[in-house]
This record gives structure tokens, C-alpha cells and sequence, in this order.
């Protein structure tokens, strides 16, 4: 699960109250296929709660939207601003 | 495009002036702004603090394209939004949007649906804090479930 | 209640900063605010000039009378309403609301409210000056015909 | 229709277009038994547009509220103000 030098990996983020269940802020996968595989390797099969969303590079995305090498997906729970 | 988020505490009537004074003269006939500012109560108890946490680069990105998604959908001749992060005391402005344009209803709907979107979507968090310590905001206050629609 | 008729010219971004300053603490999280403003064209015409005539105590009986049904309607923590008569020139201010509230439905809904009602019917007459001479304008635009309600 | 000393009157208003056109402000009646019959006596039986408006005592009114002495009646044009 350790970055490898010189290779792309999935930079993976955790904020909010979710950072605070999970125990991390961010951390790196060599890879991932999804939101949903990063999820799981990223926590280490943690349940994953129904109402928290996902972003890939800063985007809305859904848990089986395709992620490439060099891809940052966020997970967070329903945003409370304004 | 004049949105941003702000690490210092704003002040939304002078952010509105400097952008009014920005405006041709004789453009715009509507001007409708909305200013969100932290209470010192929550649905739980009295507040004394609040941490506004957001999602760098995500947020930037989120305000503008919501400023270019009302300019597509509304005929505005400006548009500003500003939202605050980082420590907020009780009084403090948390966010301010202001929308001119010729006619009233595309200024009027276009802040209206903004401030919306942006407590739905925008990727910002509240944590406040109160005399029974610190907790995460789970969601925002239903826009629609309180007071009456004419 | 904060509501009258003013010969002078207004400044309503001072008007709103001056409420909002009375406002106590951490009791208000929402502020909503409607501007309008003299625009140098109409649908006939570039326009050099406007009289705005009133119906002296009708109006400001009026006003108060739609403050009043606005805070029974809406929980506003304050509201405020300005609205200029005599000359007015392109670019100058001819309104102005002011909703302050707990939450953001009631501000937003009032003022939105406030601002149809006072146009649709409070005692106010416009009369435009352009180079093809004087006349008074006959309706004003519908609030709810332009631009898109999302 | 002249006013007479001691007595009461009606007194009777237009605005905006609506002076222009009857030609005076305000003028003052003996005594009208609602807003119809003071446009009436006001205007010399002038013609009444369709889309004309009618206070007593500065509050919206119908033609056909009734008047007493000392009461205004204004007469006004579609409003335009805001």
C-alpha cells in the first residue's frame, strides 16, 4: 500500500467528521479500479456510512466512477456551509 | 468571475458597496444579496465557537462554477460570492452573495437558488462548539421547511 | 419599525450596515436585501430622468402596514424599507429592504414578498424624462415574467 | 359644489396621470355617497378608465365604499413605484 518512487498512485482524502471516524486525513493507494475499492483498501474494509459523498479531482463522483493512476478521490459527509 | 473563500473574517454590506461601485451606472435596476451569519444557538444549545472546515481547491472550484451556472441560467450583470473558513465567533458573517441585474426576478431567484446550492453542495463543514464541548454539524436547517412560501 | 419616505438622495448599502448594527448578537443567521435602482433605459427609451411621485401619508401608511404584515407573517427579527421620492437620476437608488432572521427562508421569502407587494401596489408614480419628452410609465414590469424561476 | 363654511366636505384627489389628464389635483365636495359618485361630481361625469384605483381615507377602496363627511377620496393610476 506504500507509494512506490516514480509511480503514480491514488491520493485518497478524508474530511470533516469523517476524518475523525477513520482516524486520517489522507494517505496513498498504489491503485484503485473506484471510489468504492478506494474506500475499502483506504480504511481497511471499514463499513462506509450511506450518506457520506465522494469527489475525484475535485468533482462529484459516484462510488463507481472509473479512477486512473494519479487521481485524488475525497470522501465527506453531507456539507453543512452557508 | 468574483468568488472566493476567506481565512479572515469579511464584511458583506462593504464587499456589496465595492462591487456596486463596480457597476456601470444605469445597468442594472435589481440588486438581491443574502448574508449568512453564525447564531449563537444551534438546534442543540448555546454556541460560543464555530470551526468552518472546507475542502481546498474543491470549494474554489464549487463557487465558481455555481457564479457561472447562475449566469448561464439568469441574465446577471454581476455576481459575487464569499465564504468564509477557519474560526468563527457567534456574529460573525459566514457567507454573503449578491446578484445585480436589469430586472428584479433573475437578481432575486439567481441569489435565491446560489445560497441554496451552495448549503446543499458547496464542500464546507461546521463544527461548533458549546458549553457540552465540540461536535460536527450533520446538516444544514431545511431552506424550504421553515417559514411560510406566499 | 423602520420604514420611510425619502426626498434626499439614499445610500442603501449604509442603511443595511446601519440595521444591521442594531441587530443584537448571534440572533439573526440570515439577512436578505433587495436594491432597486434607476436604470438609463426603459422599453421606449434611454432615459435622462425620473420624478417619482407619491401619495403623501397613503404611503408611508402603507409601507408600515407591509412591514407589519410581513413580521406576522414571517418570524423577521427586523426589517426595514426605503423608498426615494422626487428627482432621481440613472444609477441612483430608489428602494430599499432589509429582512433579518434566524433562519434563511424567512429572510429570503419576506423581502422577496416585500419588494412585489410594494411594487404592485404601493402609491408611487414614475414619470420618465428622455429626449423624446416626458411620460408616465404605465405598468411596471411583472416580477415573475423575466428571467427563469428555478 | 363649493365649499361652505362650517360644513363638512369630501375631499377629492388625483394623482400622476390621472391629474394630468382631469387637469386639477384636488377639489373639494359638498357631499358623495361613495367613490363613483365623487368621480362624478369631481370630473363633470367625465369618462372613468377601466384601470383606475380608489382610496377613502388613504386605504384601498371599490367604487362603491362608502363615503361620509370629511372623508378623502383619492383617484389613481396603475402604481409604478420600487
Amino acid at each position: 500500500m506504500a507509494k512506490t518512487i516514480n509511480q503514480m498512485s491514488i491520493q485518497v482524502k478524508f474530511f470533516a467528521s469523517l476524518r475523525d471516524k477513520i482516524g486520517k486525513a489522507d494517505i496513498e493507494l498504489d491503485a484503485a479500479k473506484d471510489p468504492a475499492e478506494a474506500w475499502t483498501l483506504a480504511t481497511d474494509n471499514a463499513p462506509r456510512p450511506d450518506n457520506i459523498l465522494v469527489a475525484v479531482n475535485l468533482d462529484y463522483a459516484r462510488f463507481d466512477t472509473p479512477v486512473k493512476d494519479g487521481d485524488e478521490v475525497a470522501f465527506f459527509p453531507p456539507v453543512t456551509g452557508g | 468571475m468574483s468568488n472566493w473563500i476567506s481565512e479572515q473574517a469579511i464584511k458583506p454590506w462593504q464587499i456589496l458597496a465595492d462591487c456596486e461601485v463596480l457597476q456601470p451606472t444605469g445597468q442594472h435596476g435589481a440588486t438581491s444579496s443574502f448574508i449568512g451569519t453564525m447564531r449563537d444557538f444551534s438546534e442543540r444549545e448555546n454556541l460560543e465557537k464555530m470551526v468552518l472546515e472546507h475542502y481546498p481547491q474543491m470549494t474554489e472550484r464549487y463557487l465558481a462554477k455555481l457564479e457561472k451556472l447562475a449566469r448561464c441560467r439568469w441574465p446577471l450583470q454581476d455576481c459575487v460570492i464569499v465564504h468564509r473558513v477557519g474560526d468563527i465567533l457567534p456574529g460573525d458573517p459566514i457567507v454573503v452573495i449578491g446578484c445585480w441585474s436589469a430586472h428584479r426576478r433573475a437578481a432575486i431567484d439567481a441569489c435565491d437558488w446560489l445560497i441554496e446550492e451552495l448549503k446543499h453542495n458547496a464542500p464546507f463543514w461546521k463544527k461548533e462548539f458549546g458549553p457540552e464541548g465540540a461536535h460536527w454539524v450533520e446538516q444544514n436547517t431545511d431552506g424550504h421547511s421553515l417559514g411560510n412560501k406566499p
